[in-house]
Parts: C-alpha cells; structure tokens; sequence
C-alpha cells in the first residue's frame, strides 16, 4: 500500500494496521524518516531550519507502487506499506515511512531495507533546504546510488 | 508536434514555470533533440539546461535515457536527481 | 535502552520516545516480533494457540544491555531500544521491538538487524507453545544461528 | 562448597523444579564436572541431562564452556539453546 500526502502519520497505528487480523505475520520491519537540523553532506555545519519536499504527482504514486511490487516479487511479504511527506517540514518531523509484514523476520527486514533504498533513488521527490545562508536544493549522495545498485 | 512539458525542484526554479505545452520542430525525435531543442531556446532555458550531465528525464512517467523517442502528445518531465527519502 | 516486561507496549509512543528532542536523528529503524499462530518449523502444520516466554531474570537484563553497547560501539546511534516482553501470549500479541536511531539511514538499519539477530540467539528467553497436540518447547532455529554468526 | 542452581525451560520441567542451592563434591571443579555430578544423582536428573549437546551453561549469568570453573557461592543456570525474539 502506498500513500503520498501532506499530513503527518501515526507510525503505531500505520503499524497495528499492517499486521491487523493476520497472525501468520511473525514480524513488522519499518524505517522512519525524520527532517535532520543539519545536512549530512555540508559535514554537519550547515544548520536546516525547514525542508520543503516537491514531488511528481502521478509519476510519485506510480514509482513508488513499482518499487513495493518489486518488494513483493522478491520476498516472501504479507503486507508493505510506503508513505511519503511532501510540502515543508520542520527538524524532527516525519518524511517516510516504509513498514513490511512477513511471518519471516529476514524478508520483513531486507524488504524494508530495500525499499527504502529504492525509494531514494527512484521515487520522484526533491528536497530544498532553509539555511541561514537561504535555500538551497539537497544535491544527491553518491551512497544512495551505491546503496540501490548493491540491491541489483 | 506538441509535448507537455514538466520542470520539477531547481530546474523548475530556473526556467521559471512548472509546465508548459511546446510545439516541437519536426527534426526532434528524441530526448536529445528536446533537450537541444530546449537549450537552443536560449536564456533562462540554456543556463537551466547548461550541464545536462545533472538532468534526469521522464516521458510518460518513466525514467528514460537520451534515446527514448518523443511523440505528439508525450508528457516529458525533465528534473534534476531526485532526493527524497 | 532495554526494558523486560509483561506489559504490551505502544510502538507509535516508543518510536516518538527515542527521537524526542534531537533534531540530529535522521532515521529510527524498528523490528517489531509478533506471536503467529503457526509453527515455521513444523511447516505451519501446527497450529499455536498461545505462546509462553520464560526468561532468567537478571541476566535477561544482563544480556540486552550488552547487545545494546555492542550495537553502539559498531554504529553511530544516537539511540537504540529493546524491550522484551515474558509470560503468555496470544496469536498477534507484540514479543518484542528493537528500534535504533540515528543521523544515518544506513546505521540504523544495520544496527537494528544487528540488534534482532543478536538478541535471538544471546538473550535467554525460551518460548513454549501450545499446540492442539500440547505444549512444546520451541526449538532453536539453525538460521538463526547462522544470522548471528553473520554479524562477527 | 555449594551452588546455586537455576534451570529453565524443559529442563527445569523436566527435573521438576526451577532452583535449587547444591552442595558440590570437592573433585567438582568445573561445569563439565558439574553435569556428570548431577548425571550422576540419577532419576530426573539422569534423564534430563541425558543428551548434553543440547545443554547450555551459564555461570554468574555469563555463557560458559565445558572447562569454566564453578567455585563456591556460584549462580550456575543449565538450560536449553534459547528462543526468544
């Protein structure tokens, strides 16, 4: 399931949802995004005071509905769950979260694994950055790159 | 022909608009050609698309290369790598 | 942090818990292991009905926290969690969450994996099930096993 | 010297109680010692401790092998390979 949408989200409801009335699920696997004070790339010194996250409406549903099927066809998963922010953001704020389902403990945590990798690399979102110098738009980390080839 | 063309995060910033309808020259058939087409344009165009090693494009939303073919009624969307997550 | 309990927990309050206040964390990772009510090792044949943990109070506590330390020694946490409940438990019913923070994706994920394979083979807890034939100890998972030699 | 035992799981089903303050023989001197002396009680525990591969010691709440000394005033816990998670 895929969700692209302005309002925040309760990760334990999203959660208890996922796994709700199926008890083969023997695991959940999730990662949460959250808007970091600082950019990891400018080494820490350059202080964010908000993010304003563009996406693609249309292109952002689809690839991120390929990318959980792509989930699917590799492990074995009951249940996967995307959603994902866009607008602006404040430090601490949530951006994404990517949750699997699985009664085993191994697919729910690599399929999670892989599907934030993916995503990152292939759901259409841009991210700009309020600093004190202004804004400026987040360049992308070569790591992320490495990090979906290495899924290959 | 015409296109539908989509500029997303500082591309968009920089040609100044989000999306516009083109009508294309016979001569382009490809996302090399627009992206030629669109530099050839000049000004705001040419320094958006002035190093095109850091422009990522879709045609009908999909992530294509330099030579995917463009058709009439094509919606392209031309921004630079994406960064979410 | 670690905590052995007999109370459920809520997963959404926990999460929030470990990031509070630090606008540093990037991304939380969690595993949350749920009772299924199937045995995997029976090739799902059997049916579970309830589950019984029995742990060794003391060095339970013991055990988690060095699992935790080793997980920070090895990654950039800014956080990590387990808890761990004991006693009955029903099919859906949450066993255990580990969740890690950190201002890296991939620290996170890696040390929350880490945390899950680690704990199932170190932490001294012992499942008992009962089966429409009786109760049953669990037996230990060779892939579990495996899991956590993967990890030196 | 005396020790004090803990069992768990099957094993503390099978020999019948969860605890137990032991006193040793002086010529047991180490948990492999250990286990043949309480083998050696027979009954539950003969039978319990039938097949030690499937045994797991810890003293003072550390893993330990075969050759870990047991001294006086220690905590020894036998149980089986864990399975929790």
């Amino acid at each position: 399931m895929i969700r692209v949408q302005r309002e925040d989200f309760d990760i334990g409801a999203e959660l208890d949802r996922l796994a709700a009335g199926n008890p083969r699920i023997g695991g959940i696997a999730s990662f949460v995004g959250l808007v970091r004070d600082f950019n990891l790339e400018a080494g820490g010194d350059d202080r964010v005071s908000a993010l304003t996250l563009e996406h693609y409406p249309g292109m952002t549903e689809k690839k991120l509905a390929e990318i959980e099927a792509e989930a699917h066809r590799r492990w074995p998963l009951d249940a996967a769950l995307i959603i994902h922010r866009y607008g602006r953001l404040e430090p601490g704020d949530r951006i994404v979260l990517v949750a699997t389902a699985s009664p085993h403990r191994e697919a729910a945590l690599a399929a999670c694994h892989f599907l934030i990798d993916w995503l990152k690399t292939d759901a259409p979102f841009w991210k700009s950055e309020e600093t004190p110098r202004g804004e400026r738009w987040v360049e992308q980390r070569a790591q992320d790159d490495a990090a979906r080839k290495g899924w290959r | 022909m015409s296109v539908q063309l989509l500029y997303f995060a500082w591309l968009r910033a920089r040609i100044g608009r989000g999306e516009e309808e083109l009508e294309l020259p016979p001569a382009v058939r490809d996302v090399a050609g627009l992206l030629e087409f669109l530099r050839s344009r000049g000004g705001r165009y040419a320094e958006a698309l002035a190093d095109l090693s850091v422009v990522r494009v879709a045609v009908n939303q999909d992530y294509v290369e330099r030579d995917h073919p463009v058709r009439g009624g094509d919606e392209v969307a031309i921004f630079p790598p994406v960064t979410g997550g």
